[in-house]
């Protein structure tokens, strides 16, 4: 289509993208995680509503189990973190897509990285220190898994050197280390910064030491949506990356916008304090929309190697950037 | 006399206030850590302030929806089974080993299959709570016909009761003190399955407000969350109690 | 013709693999309007014949029969030995109860479950379930729900078993006194010889295990009766003796056993 | 006489096969969606080959262990206080209410507290259990005791029963059927939380088979752990109904 | 000094903030070795008086008093009227049951267990559970129960009222053979005057709520008694129509009120 567009803002470009005739509803999955901000962000600035599309959200207690939904039709898109299940349930003909970004590391504040346990922060400085620690980790073979088997090579420690705690929750982490049951947690934001003002845990250096390209969660796509309801689903994806864009300035580029933004997500998500919002390690969202590839594939060789995959998989069908880059085309791509 | 009766009722308040009193105490002077067990004074703060903001009360009336038709849709196939295994034996030999093998399967277990069978709408909430519900009442209202004084059933046959009227006559009302232990039951496990339903693609309801703040890590918000499940529960089980009264006044 | 007919009856149990032969070879006939009581040891099969007759067991070999002069009437009601009242239906409810099972209209039931319930004098009680009543009461209720039922026959199984002397005796003068208004043919089980002889005009006195009939005794005392004149009548205490002395080496055998 | 015994039976064996071929019907022919809900046979086929590697035994004797222990320590207590409840009303009275508010209470709320009082070892999945066990036992202990006919304490007294004698020769025997149910109920809700208990920090057993192979989105072997628990809850139902025949000679 | 003393007893119940007059004014003494009967009609309070012997009631005001001619003796022991057997015991520990609640020697409680079973004749029957036996098997635990027991006086609640006439007959003659031999002082409860013919010394005659005594009544005929010669003694019969009248006119009395 119209290629020129591709070099303007996209703000000025959204008239070249036609509303929809009839109102069509979207259904989003989500766990109400920050990494949800660019649905947040776009649906409470309406530009689903600019196309004329509805969305509804749909909670989920984790994101393993939004998995059913998907194949079951019952959601449209779903946001999860990325884990040997979905290449198992893609290999079971349950054909979900990967479609774009929904949550990386930013150097240096990373937004799920570990933690060490407060009375524990002047002992351990460094990455052998983890040696003979106790390290709580919330699922086996998901991202989680990788990025502690990603950090112990960076540390030089062996799987056996260390004692691999699965916690099924990220609360119950907390809990642990008050406790004092665990030495170390693969923790996300905002529990990150809650924990740190409690004085329950402190950053343990950082993820993107050992992982800098992780791919922790993504958009996800039931076939039935990206085909057979194309149009939508390009408006869709044009919003979402619009509301990443928003995200994108307020968070790392820190345009001001009087707080909207922030109370967008204060709304959406569990952390309910502004002011935290200035504090915590915010996830990355890409606002092209691109994912890491790459490291996706790494991830599905490393539950490959655990036993934990069952059967193979095609990954040209199963990350699918193409809805992204006729979104791309439309409202034109996002220069730094 | 009137000192005398009131005794048992004033240890009855005194006992979950002295409870209230230890944790005040232990979480004041953090020998319990304050971190994980807030006040209660400070959740009964967070409780005024979530019931204010009005949030609260659409959680509540969400749940309770839920609970009641989840309950209802429970306990009223669960009766009518119970009946007839009750009364009939081959249907007992039939379904007593479908109940035996399906009522261990922990309610987190099911969810997958009530979200592919139902999708994520209302009534998969309202189902998972039926089907814990289902088991117990089944359960009792099958023992309750079975435990009805054989001298009645002949009472019946020899004033040629027909079978409706032998039904509605002495089936039902004799069965009805074992099955309203089954609903008290049923309740009691409504109300253990909420959180569980309510991880299904919801968005409000007491269950969500648990978890949700509970994954949030906050914890004066999931203990009122807490709280309001256990004043239903106590609700509730006085409720059954006075319709238990009401239905058996021959007792 | 006779009202109740049983001819070569026999009945046997199978428990455990073994047979109990609880009836055997009974033949016997009832006039209509006939008050009979039977009189055995424990275990004699008395309660089994009665539930044959009310069609709650099939028989084994032989068969009973029951004249049915109308139609529209119950052939049967029967009065349980204790417990029989439904707890969960009020004295009015349980006096009806026969009546509703039946259908019949309303305004009918009404007239004869106040008639009954005036009868045996619980009107003022007709509001309470049955465990607000006594035993006495509980038998009064059970009594008014037979006769209202009005059917053929009336089959008694030791109605007044449970109750103390006293009450006892004032229940079996209600008795007689509505039996001698319907002119009902009542088939009566009883323990008591004093009991059989103040109510009946016939004692068949059983047998034990199997069961037989050993003897039929006709009473010819003129009624109403009391137990004061029973107690001082010869010809009465020389039938007492009589079967009580039967029963007695009934029972002493039935122990040697 | 032998043929006719056997009906029941045969329909008490005939109905699950039944529900099986049903299932298997409706999997192959994709009637129900065989991605979510595999062919028995496959599950079949699954469970022996895990049942090779060894590694499903340990898992079961994992879990067992836990629900065993978690169950005992659950139902001790709760014999004790459901006794002292039964024989001393201000006892019942201090804490019968502490028991209304405790119940309603869900697992999967209370598993951030029992870590936070009881660490994430052993102890803290066998405590999960036990807490859900307490509750119907304790309660069902307590009707037990009031339940018992008046005129047996009237013997005791009459007979200068002294109070070890008392609790041993009557309330305890007095009130062991009802307690017995209680057990039967507690039984069943030990194997409804073995999912729960295992989500804190466990690496083995059918509960985190259960809910590790649904994460990892392997159905078949997800519903292995499935089968199991019904095995298990179909074993311990029949268990405790032997145990009871035996401690009830005189029912 | 007589085996047991009453003095001025009475008393009342308190039920829905109402008072309940039991007893009224009782003053009886008992002489060691005396078999007492207590007729009265329902709900005079014949229960109630054995209670307050039994200890498991206190008086209103009045005193009682038991003599105790050997400490290591309990005082008192009952038999109650039904159900009194523990159902989870088995025959031989529901008789021992009140020599092991006293923590006897072991060779001791074997030896007298055995001894009154043998003399109810339950021997073959002594690992079986209550539910097993017939009523007045039940019975016979019961009464071997308190005669095991040995106590100073033996209570008894209507022991028979639940069991059939010839089953009664013969338990009341068991009864009478063990007392004879121990001579204990026994207080019978019982509805039915033949029961208080055939067994007592002295029948002692209640009035209706509330309860007093009215009659002290000896009865003299020589032991071995039997039925038959109670029901062919005109003497007998005499207090029989004695009694009975004046339990008729009580209870009808309370009737009307
Ligand atoms: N359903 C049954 N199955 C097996 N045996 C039975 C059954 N009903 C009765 N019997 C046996 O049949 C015999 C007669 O029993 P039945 O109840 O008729 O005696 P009865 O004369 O009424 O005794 P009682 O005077 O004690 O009431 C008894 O030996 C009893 O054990
Ligand atoms: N615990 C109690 N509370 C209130 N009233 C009672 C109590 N026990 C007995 N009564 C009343 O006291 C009176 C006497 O009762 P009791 O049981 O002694 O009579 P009884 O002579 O043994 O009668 P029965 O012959 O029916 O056994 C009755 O009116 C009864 O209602
Ligand atoms: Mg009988
Ligand atoms: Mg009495």
């Amino acid at each position: 289509q119209s290629s020129d567009s591709s070099q303007q803002d996209g703000e000025e470009n959204t008239d070249s993208l036609s509303p929809l005739e009839e109102t069509s509803k979207v259904i989003i999955a989500e766990d109400g995680s920050a990494s949800g901000a660019g649905f947040y962000i776009a649906k409470d600035k309406g530009y689903f509503e600019e196309y004329n599309i509805e969305v509804e959200f749909a909670t989920f207690g984790n994101s393993d189990e939004m998995l059913p939904a998907v194949a079951a039709g019952e959601v449209d898109v779903a946001g999860g973190i990325s884990s040997a299940s979905f290449f198992n349930s893609i290999a079971q003909g349950i054909d979900v897509r990967f479609i774009a970004d929904k949550g990386h590391n930013n150097d240096g504040s990373s937004y799920f990285t570990f933690v060490v346990r407060d009375d524990l922060k002047n002992e351990m400085t460094d990455y052998p220190d983890v040696k003979g620690k106790k390290i709580a980790v919330s699922t086996e073979n998901g991202v989680d898994h990788y990025i502690y088997n990603e950090m112990l090579k960076h540390a030089g420690v062996s799987t056996d050197e260390v004692e691999f705690v699965l916690m099924s929750d990220f609360s119950n982490m907390m809990a642990a280390m008050g406790n004092k049951q665990i030495d170390l947690a693969l923790q996300i934001e905002p529990l990150i910064t809650q924990g740190e003002n409690q004085d329950i845990h402190q950053r343990f250096l950082d993820a993107t030491d050992y992982a800098p390209e992780a791919q922790i969660a993504m958009v996800l796509g039931s076939p039935k949506f990206l085909t057979e309801r194309r149009d939508v689903a390009v408006r869709f994806m044009a919003a979402y990356l619009r509301g990443v864009r928003d995200y994108h300035d307020i968070f790392m580029k820190e345009v001001d916008d009087e707080g909207e933004v922030v109370s967008i997500m204060a709304n959406h998500t569990a952390l309910k304090d502004e002011e935290l919002w200035t504090e915590v390690g915010v996830t990355g969202l890409n606002p092209n929309g691109y994912i890491f590839e790459e490291d996706v594939e790494n991830q599905y060789q490393f539950y490959q190697e655990n036993g934990a995959i069952q059967g193979e998989l095609d990954f040209d069908k199963i990350i699918d950037m193409s809805l992204v880059e006729e979104a791309l085309d439309l409202i034109g791509t996002y220069e730094e | 006399m009137q000192k005398k009766v009131s005794i048992p009722q004033l240890i009855t308040i005194f006992s979950p206030i002295c409870l209230l009193l230890l944790w005040e105490f232990c979480s004041q002077f953090a020998i319990l850590d304050p971190r994980f067990f807030p006040a209660p004074t400070l959740i009964i703060q967070t409780l005024v302030q979530m019931g204010e903001s009005g949030e609260l009360f659409t959680h509540i009336t969400v749940s309770l929806t839920r609970i009641i038709i989840g309950f209802l849709l429970g306990v009223i196939p669960a009766i009518c089974i119970g009946l007839l295994m009750g009364m009939y034996r081959y249907f007992r030999h039939f379904f007593s080993p479908i109940i035996m093998i399906f009522m261990p399967i922990p309610t987190i277990a099911m969810l997958p299959i009530i979200l592919i069978l139902f999708g994520i709408g209302e009534f998969s909430k309202v189902i998972t709570i039926a089907i814990s519900v289902f088991f117990p009442v089944a359960i009792n209202t099958a023992a309750g016909v079975a435990n009805i004084d054989k001298i009645y059933l002949e009472v019946a046959k020899n004033y040629q009761a027909n079978a409706k009227d032998f039904f509605f006559k002495i089936a039902l009302p004799g069965s009805l003190p074992v099955m309203l232990e089954g609903i008290q039951m049923g309740q009691a496990i409504a109300l253990l399955t909420i959180v569980a339903a309510e991880m299904i693609g919801a968005s409000s309801g007491i269950g969500y407000l648990i978890w949700m703040n509970y994954k949030a890590f906050l914890l004066p918000q999931m203990y009122v969350g807490l709280l309001l499940i256990s004043f239903f529960g106590y609700f509730f089980s006085l409720s059954l109690r006075g319709i238990e009264r009401k239905l058996l006044p021959w007792k | 013709m006779s009202k109740i007919e049983i001819n070569q009856l026999s009945k046997k149990f199978i428990k455990r693999d073994k047979f109990i032969d609880a009836l055997q070879d009974i033949t016997l006939s009832i006039q209509q309007g006939e008050f009979v009581c039977l009189l055995g040891p424990s275990g004699c099969g008395k309660t089994t014949l009665l539930r044959i007759l009310a069609n709650l067991e099939k028989t084994t070999t032989g068969d009973v029969f029951i004249q049915q002069l109308d139609k529209e009437k119950p052939l049967q009601s029967m009065v349980f030995q204790e417990n029989g009242i439904i707890p969960w239906l009020t004295v009015e409810e349980n006096v009806a109860f026969g009546l509703k099972m039946r259908h019949l209209p309303r305004a009918y039931i009404k007239e004869r479950t106040e008639f009954y319930l005036s009868k045996v004098g619980l009107t003022n009680f007709k509001r309470l379930y049955p465990k607000e009543l006594s035993g006495g009461m509980k038998q009064r209720v059970s009594i008014a729900r037979a006769f209202a039922n009005d059917p053929e026959i009336l089959l008694m199984d030791e109605p007044f078993a449970a109750l103390d002397e006293q009450n006892k005796f004032i229940l079996q003068e209600e008795l007689l006194s509505i039996w001698q208004e319907t002119k009902k043919t009542v088939l009566f089980i009883t323990h008591s010889i004093d009991e059989a002889l103040l109510l009946s005009d016939r004692i068949l006195l059983m047998s034990s295990q199997p069961g037989t009939i050993v003897k039929d005794i006709t009473i010819e005392m003129e009624r109403p009766r009391s137990i004061e004149k029973v107690r001082s009548d010869s010809t009465m205490t020389d039938i007492f003796l009589d079967v009580w002395e039967h029963l007695q080496s009934e029972v002493k055998q039935a122990r040697l056993k």
